[in-house]
């Protein structure tokens, strides 16, 4: 019996409490406990790299057996974790150093990343959905430490965790009824010989939990609250992390354990897809709309950042449900290195609002001046983002869309295309409204931000760039991931695809190279040239009058204000009905909750008991209505 | 929360007419308050003439809205001819009204012509208007030598008659710019982006027009037929068959439109003009130009600019040189509040538009 | 090897000399149109050499300095990756798809720059700009999926191979080479598509405070974009070219139809620009599409 | 050697940047009305590269077209020092040379070369577009000889013209 | 035409001038009621507001000009003040485009405008701080001889 992949989902935990009794002693040694854990756990997970299948039951509860597994999905959702952990930590020692309660937030922070192996590591549904309920109410809890506004916003995200886990609830009930296990190597074999009717019901049961923890877009209403008001670091873990483990948990169960022989014959082939498939692209690519169009309107950093969440987790979903060798490495390649991006964003804007105060963008300007390290890990960072050649957002773009092409699904291809172009918009906003533009007064003392939040963002932009560069070193795992989930595994070369991988090859290094080649020359041209001379950023045109640091001279408000303008008519006839009548539903429904609740952990508890015991009473008294 | 911001709009700025600027805090794209800075041309006229005998302020008045100079010396000389009881003769009468409407055709052609560029980005239009708007200059330096400031108008009269064959010259012209008329249409006037751009842009109604003190264009467009032309009739327009236009839309397309009908019917005027211009002198005979003593009193003349109306305030104490003058410019009440208020709520890329569609002369405002 | 280098000079050096003649040419022919004599054919290389050579440059920082660069070499890396009759340096490197994100490498510098200068009529220019590539975007992507299907490859080289010998693009899918025109005709910036450098409005936008070897450099960059605009739709619609001359004139015919629009219509909103382009371009791109996924 | 060469390049981009000339859009006074039929299809000194532009950075000659008056003489002053090296100044009309007929104004200087350096006058109320056009050419000449330095000028008696603009515009900046 | 009849309405002088010019001489205090009566009767556009330095008599007049759209008159409302202290009350709320006339008038003549807010900012002017400049005791020849640097003439014109 090999224990190890106990001690790796026990790491966290122990980091977790060690770091907190720590923390009672000095912070120093709090630091070190929480360095040296997270440190710990990426080796323990790197120390699985290339390993087959490896299990571990630990238990039995009714009847049936508690398992763990590693497997290579497993594994490449792991060390995502584990690294964006490690970055967060890093990041949050200075950044929570003021707050209240710090030592309950290093625990927190090491139980999330607990539960979030636990999920991932999960080889049965008992402990998948254990793991996944504390994942939902330790990330609310960090939620809550951010901003005043954050308790109404981590409020909003666990009533839709609940709504999602009551699904999952239902849908892990139904099916121990039926097969009277959790396993999830038995639920496949086993659902093949239920009704359909009850394959859909389950699934779809579980696919609401899955859709709204990676925030799909009818079910994305959390998450620009939750996103926005969090603490930073862990905003970068939600995004960067947290919604992947909704995304892991959807495809996990659509490929793995349900399987794709399950699927078929019961649902219907549309277009030469599954169904399932096409509802699943439709839905990614009204994510990739919405959240892109919904992103450049926002007038916050970090909600930018949230929406734009929702976008590119549509990109991943997108790959994903493409059921393709070319979508699903897209999709999981995009998946890492979202990750990657998405966390540097938000440490960048995490330290600005550790140096300024705000995220709000009409406050803030021309700080590139201030904070040299943070402009050029946003700008690799929103290069990334946006999809440019040569960092990492490009690859599983361009793999996406191959693979769309491969589909012939143009019109997914144009939707995809056309949110590409729209994240152009919202990143330069971010970028522009934060470092560019004229430096407000007060901020002329701000300094970059201290090197402990440095080393996260100089990591991860560095990551960009070399999985940018070589997308090859994350597609060697991916490929492994598509072998595991009885796919053909893509072909690829370190720096891009050959012949035949995809309708066209692609080698980003010489397309690097000839930029830098071009850029050498323009630089090369452009320095020869006579001298430039700095001048104030008050020393600017203004049709002749005379800029002073009264003059309020910075165009950030309402950027887009004729994207509005032109989006209005639009929006007013579909999604910001809906949205609105969704967001006062859901209000409606919260408050009803809420004489019922008072937020304490305990009356949860009685909750699910009470929602257990009904449901238990509904399947034995009727349970014979599938 | 800062959510404004602000923007000048001139005084060098291609999007305003002269030397102007328009201090504008928007917010995103909408402009929430407008400010109009004015003064850069401000040369204190009135108190120049102060300074002048009634012969050297000829010499001076025209400088004061380079765009349709005549005018000036038309009011001027109205008001010094209202306060000394002079009748001046019919061929002189006739002879203002051409050079009158001469250069307010050219007005118009000038200030379409920068429209169409300065704001809609036509350049186009303007080659060609202010282009053909030269040939016209041409004659009027054929009177006195001067291309701009003609200084041919003056108290008693015209200085002296009408060169050679001026006559069948600007017939000539009239003619080339009818011909030309359609061209522009073409190429602006019925383009379909300008009417896309224009029309509902900045709606005046007719009775804020009236409260602001609006004249001119900008009138007859709300449907107002004001025209001091038509009111209290001045030089020939007593003689002359014509019917001012109007139009009820009050838009900046409207008040466009209008100065293209005004156009048309300056031309029209000139040619009923040339032809019904009888013999006979053109000067009523007044004493030593340098010893011209204007009676004790005050006087208002006004005539129709292309803009509105204009006017002199003029008041004499019986000495050699004017007491009092006050110029008043027709852009005056389309800036401050007209245009003030139309650009509130606009969209940025419509400001020079608005601006351009009021015909805003600066040194009207500035003098 | 020496072959390589001297490729990866010439081809550039061909885009920018067509670049800057169309751009002379065109100032001439709108001369004319405006009945003036217009100024001389190399009008806009002296006009370059004036800018580079001035003899003093401001900077607001360093990108400010760094975005007409970035925009320059993202221009030239775009160059060589249009397939043009005689050069084929970097066709295995990349395909439609990713010359559309390289595209935007010198736009984003441009941008930085632009943003770096501290002066709202170069962010509103900006964002101007953005939501106009937004809007020019839809038709154009959705006509480039029609060529994608149609061709059903996306390597450049093999679309431009697949339209030989006059079957070219603007023959088999009419509809849809006109609305890449369209939209080709805004990614070009002018009238009535020239919102984001306005000068009426927002003196012209992005470029507002750059002077000297900085809008020397982004003049370049200008007549780099011409080159890049009208060689992609010629090899997308036109069936590309056997040689040079052929391009060339093809490219030449493309910017005489160009000219014309641009001197007879004034500015849009920026609003109803980004309008028009979603109304009836992305209408007839559906159409057109439909046409192609049904006749295959 | 070197040095003659470099002389020599010099020589050859002065005569090169000479026919790019691009004016600044601004227009101080009356003297504005004749630069549009300038411009236009009639006078068409585009022939000569010569075109407006917008900002100060991008232009190289500033006119100063006719009278100034002090409120817009901080603007030319400001507008002036924005531009970039080499720049020219031309003085247009008379009023510029000698305050012209607004020599009693309590508002208008009368010798703009004591604000700022100018490098050409062109005399006349207006003068007329061949004057103009005539002054670019020899403007065109002062720079092939070197003669047009007014933005040496400038920068070498910096303290004097500083010191004439504070006293008609107090302290400003 | 009923312009006699405004003797009964307007506390002041009323004098038809001649054919389409009415002249009006009132007191200070009455000026914004005889405004107020001369647009109910229809003078419904304000021309201009200005001022006369009459400083023999020590005193400044004030001149409103209206224009009756529908009778096509002119009407002229003139009102003496006192040259020390002058002060007139606004007719914004009458007219909405005398608001700039009143602001030249303080600025060009140094009246005070009472309830005009803007009244005292600088509008034409900037940076002002000698006597207001249209007044007759404001001497703009030495102000200007002093102030602004003239060219002196060459003896030989080289």
């Amino acid at each position: 019996m090999n224990l190890s992949i106990l001690t790796l989902l026990l790491t966290p935990f122990v980091g977790g409490i060690l770091a907190y009794l720590g923390g009672l002693i000095h912070r120093s040694v709090r630091f070190a406990f929480a360095f040296l854990f997270s440190l710990l756990t990426i080796v323990l997970v790197a120390g699985y790299y290339g390993s087959k299948i490896d299990s571990l039951i630990y238990g039995r509860l009714f009847g049936s057996l508690l398992v763990l597994q590693m497997n290579s999905l497993s594994w490449l959702l792991a060390i995502v974790i584990s690294t964006i952990f490690l970055m967060s930590t890093l990041f949050s020692i200075p950044e929570m150093e003021e707050t209240p309660h710090v030592n309950a937030y290093y625990f927190e922070l090491f139980f999330l990343e607990g539960t979030m192996l636990g999920v991932v590591l999960a080889g049965d549904l008992l402990t998948f959905f254990v793991f996944w309920e504390m994942m939902s109410w330790v990330s609310y809890f960090l939620v809550i430490k951010g901003t005043k506004e954050s308790s109404q916003a981590g409020y909003k995200y666990i009533i839709m965790s609940l709504v999602g886990a009551d699904a999952a609830l239902i849908g892990l009930t139904l099916v121990y009824l039926k097969t009277q296990s959790f396993v999830f190597v038995n639920i496949s074999s086993m659902l093949s010989s239920q009704s359909p009717a009850f394959i859909i019901s389950v699934f779809a049961l579980f696919a609401i939990n899955f859709l709204i923890k990676a925030a799909i877009m009818p079910l994305h209403t959390w998450l620009p609250d939750a996103y926005s008001e969090a603490p930073s670091p862990v905003s970068s873990i939600l995004s960067g992390v947290l919604e992947k483990i909704g995304v892991y948990g959807l495809f996990f169960f659509v490929f793995v354990i349900f399987g794709m022989n399950l699927f078929k014959g019961i649902i219907p082939n549309v277009f030469g897809d599954s169904l399932i498939f096409v509802v699943l692209q439709w839905m990614a690519g009204l994510s990739i709309l919405f959240g892109t169009f919904l992103a450049i309107l926002q007038e916050d950093a970090k909600r930018i950042l949230a929406y734009s969440t929702i976008a590119q987790v549509g990109y991943i979903v997108l790959g994903l449900s493409l059921n393709s060798t070319l979508g699903v490495a897209g999709g999981l390649l995009q998946l890492v290195n979202h990750a990657i991006f998405k966390s540097l964003l938000f440490f960048v804007v995490g330290g600005i609002i550790y140096r300024t105060g705000t995220k709000n963008l009409s406050e803030l300007g021309g700080l590139i001046k201030k904070m040299p390290v943070s402009f050029i890990s946003m700008l690799l960072g929103i290069i990334a983002l946006a999809g440019i050649p040569p960092l990492n957002g490009f690859a599983p773009k361009w793999m996406i869309y191959q693979a769309l092409i491969q589909k012939k699904s143009v019109l997914l291809l144009t939707i995809a295309l056309i949110g590409g172009t729209g994240s152009f918009l919202y990143v330069y906003r971010l970028i522009h409204s934060i470092f560019l533009g004229t430096l407000p007064e007060k901020y002329d003392n701000v300094k970059e931000v201290p090197l402990l939040m440095q080393i996260p963002m100089i990591f991860l932009a560095l990551l960009t760039i070399i999985f940018g560069l070589f997308p090859g070193i994350p597609l060697t795992a991916i490929a492994k991931v598509q072998e595991f989930i009885g796919m053909t595994p893509i072909r690829f070369t370190l720096t891009g695809f050959p012949q035949g991988s995809a309708l066209s090859t692609l080698n980003i290094v010489k397309i690097s190279g000839t930029l830098v080649g071009a850029f050498a020359f323009a630089f090369l041209l452009f320095v020869s040239l006579p001298k430039t001379r700095r001048v104030s950023q008050y020393d600017n045109y203004a049709a002749g009058q005379v800029v002073t640091k009264y003059t309020k001279y910075n165009y950030s408000f309402g950027f887009y204000s004729f994207f509005r303008d032109i989006m209005n008519p639009i929006f007013k006839l579909s999604a910001d009905e809906i949205y609105t009548e969704f967001t006062k539903f859901m209000r409606v429904l919260g408050d009803h909750i809420r004489r019922v609740y008072t937020g304490g952990l305990e009356t949860y508890v009685s909750y699910i008991v009470v929602i257990m015991a009904v449901i238990f009473a509904f399947v034995v008294l009727g349970g014979r209505i599938w | 929360m800062t959510k404004e911001y602000e923007l000048n709009i001139g005084p060098n700025h291609p999007g305003i007419p002269g030397n102007f600027s328009l201090h504008l805090e928007l917010e995103g794209d909408t402009i929430v308050k407008a400010n109009g800075d004015s003064g850069y041309l401000h040369r204190a006229f009135g108190k120049l003439m102060e300074h002048r005998l009634y012969l050297q302020n000829v010499a001076l008045i025209p400088r004061i809205c380079v765009i349709e100079p005549d005018i000036n010396e038309a009011v001027y000389a109205m008001a010094i001819e209202e306060l000394m009881g002079v009748k001046i003769p019919e061929r002189a009468k006739y002879i203002r009204t051409i050079i009158l409407e001469a250069a307010r055709v050219n007005a118009y052609l000038f200030g379409l012509g920068i429209f169409a560029a300065a704001t809609l980005g036509l350049y186009t239009l303007m080659q060609w208007a202010v282009g053909d708007r030269d040939y016209m200059i041409d004659l009027f330096a054929s009177l006195t030598g001067a291309r701009i400031y003609h200084m041919f108008i003056w108290p008693g009269g015209v200085r002296r008659d009408l060169p050679p064959k001026f006559e069948e010259d600007i017939l000539d012209w009239v003619k080339f710019i009818k011909d030309k008329l359609p061209d522009y249409d073409a190429v602006f006037f019925k383009n379909s982006m300008f009417l896309h751009r224009t029309k509902g842009l900045a709606t005046i109604t007719k009775e804020e027009a009236l409260s602001m003190g609006v004249t001119g264009p900008n009138l007859k467009a709300t449907g107002v037929a004001q025209d001091v032309r038509k009111d209290e009739p001045y030089a020939a327009y007593p003689y002359l068959d014509f019917e001012i236009p109007t139009m009820t839309e009050g838009d900046a397309w409207a008040r466009t439109i209008i100065r293209r009908l005004e156009l048309e019917l300056s031309l029209n005027l000139i040619e009923q003009a040339v032809k019904k211009m009888p013999k006979g002198p053109v000067w009523t005979k007044m004493p030593n130009p340098f010893k011209w003593y204007v009676p004790r009193g005050d006087a208002y003349a006004r005539v129709e600019s292309s803009g509105g109306e204009y006017g002199f305030y003029f008041v004499s104490d019986g000495g050699a040189k004017p007491y009092r003058v006050y110029v008043r410019g027709a852009s005056m009440p389309h800036m401050y509040p007209l245009a003030e208020k139309l650009l509130i709520g606009q969209k940025l890329s419509d400001a020079p538009q608005i601006l351009g569609s009021l015909n805003i002369c600066p040194p009207e405002i500035d003098r | 090897m020496v072959e390589k280098i001297l490729l990866a000079v010439l081809v550039p050096l061909f885009a920018f000399l067509v670049g800057i003649f169309l751009e002379g040419f065109k100032r001439k022919m709108v001369a004319r149109i405006q009945r003036r004599y217009g100024p001389p054919l190399i009008q806009p290389l002296l006009d370059i050499i004036k800018l580079l050579s001035k003899k003093d440059n401001i900077s607001h920082g360093l990108m400010f300095d760094l975005g007409p660069v970035i925009a320059l070499s993202g221009s030239i890396l775009t160059v060589f990756f249009i397939p043009t009759p005689g050069f084929k340096l970097l066709s295995a490197s990349g395909d439609l798809v990713a010359l559309l994100y390289i595209m935007v490498i010198g736009s984003l510098g441009m941008a930085l720059g632009a943003g770096e200068s501290g002066n709202p009529n170069a962010s509103i220019g900006i964002a101007r700009a953005l939501t106009l590539m937004l809007g020019y975007d839809l038709p154009f992507v959705i006509a480039l999926s029609t060529v994608i299907l149609k061709f059903d490859t996306t390597n450049l080289y093999e679309i431009v191979a697949a339209q030989s010998d006059l079957y070219w693009g603007a023959f088999l899918m009419p509809i849809t080479a006109v609305v890449a025109f369209i939209a080709t005709y805004g990614a070009m910036g002018e009238h009535p598509f020239e919102v984001v450098v306005a000068p009426q409005e927002v003196a012209t936008g992005p470029m507002v405070e750059y002077g000297g070897k900085h809008l020397g450099f982004l003049m370049i960059d200008h007549a780099f974009h011409i080159y890049i605009e009208l060689a992609l739709f010629t090899d997308l619609f036109l069936g590309g070219a056997s040689n040079l001359g052929y391009f060339f004139l093809k490219i030449f015919g493309l910017h005489i139809l160009l000219t014309f629009f641009d001197t007879v219509y004034p500015r849009f909103r920026i609003e109803n620009a980004v309008r028009f382009f979603w109304r009836w371009p992305t209408v007839f791109a559906l159409i057109g599409l439909l046409i192609v996924m049904i006749g295959g | 050697m070197d040095k003659e060469i470099e002389q020599g390049y010099n020589e050859i981009l002065e005569s090169l940047r000479k026919r790019s000339l691009w004016i600044l859009h601004y227009c101080t006074g009356c003297g504005a009305i004749e630069l549009p039929p300038t411009m236009t299809s009639r006078y068409d000194m585009g022939r000569f590269g010569i075109v407006p532009f917008v900002t100060p950075r991008q232009s190289d000659i500033l006119i100063v077209t006719g009278y100034v008056n002090i409120k817009t003489l901080r603007r030319i002053i400001t507008s002036y020092e924005q531009m970039l090296d080499p720049k020219y100044v031309i003085g247009f009309g008379s009023c510029s040379i000698n305050g012209g007929i607004y020599w009693d104004s309590h508002s208008v200087i009368k010798k703009l070369d004591s604000y700022m350096p100018v490098d050409l006058y062109i005399a006349g109320c207006m003068p007329r577009p061949e004057a103009i056009i005539h002054s670019f050419k020899h403007l065109m000449e002062l720079i092939d000889t070197g003669k047009a330095d007014g933005y040496r000028r400038y920068k070498e008696n910096y303290d004097f013209y500083r010191k004439n603009q504070r006293k008609v515009l107090g302290k400003w900046r | 035409m009923e312009i006699e009849r405004l003797n009964q309405v307007i506390r002041g002088t009323v004098e038809v001038k001649r054919k389409q010019r009415v002249d009006i001489i009132v007191d200070n205090a009455d000026i914004v009621s005889a405004l107020h009566s001369l647009k109910l009767f229809g003078f419904n556009q304000l021309t201009l507001v200005t001022a006369v330095d009459w400083i023999e008599e020590q005193q400044f007049e004030v001149v409103y000009v209206l224009y009756s759209n529908a009778q096509k008159v002119v009407a002229i409302v003139k009102a003496r003040i006192p040259r020390e202290n002058p002060e007139i009350e606004t007719i914004e709320d009458l007219y909405p485009n005398a608001n700039k006339y009143e602001v030249e008038l303080t600025e060009m003549f140094g009246i005070k405008v009472r309830g005009n807010p803007d009244s005292g900012k600088p509008f034409l002017l900037e940076n002002w701080h000698d006597l207001p400049p249209m007044r007759k005791d404001f001497d703009s020849i030495k102000y200007a001889t002093e102030h602004y640097e003239a060219r002196h003439r060459k003896e030989n014109n080289d």
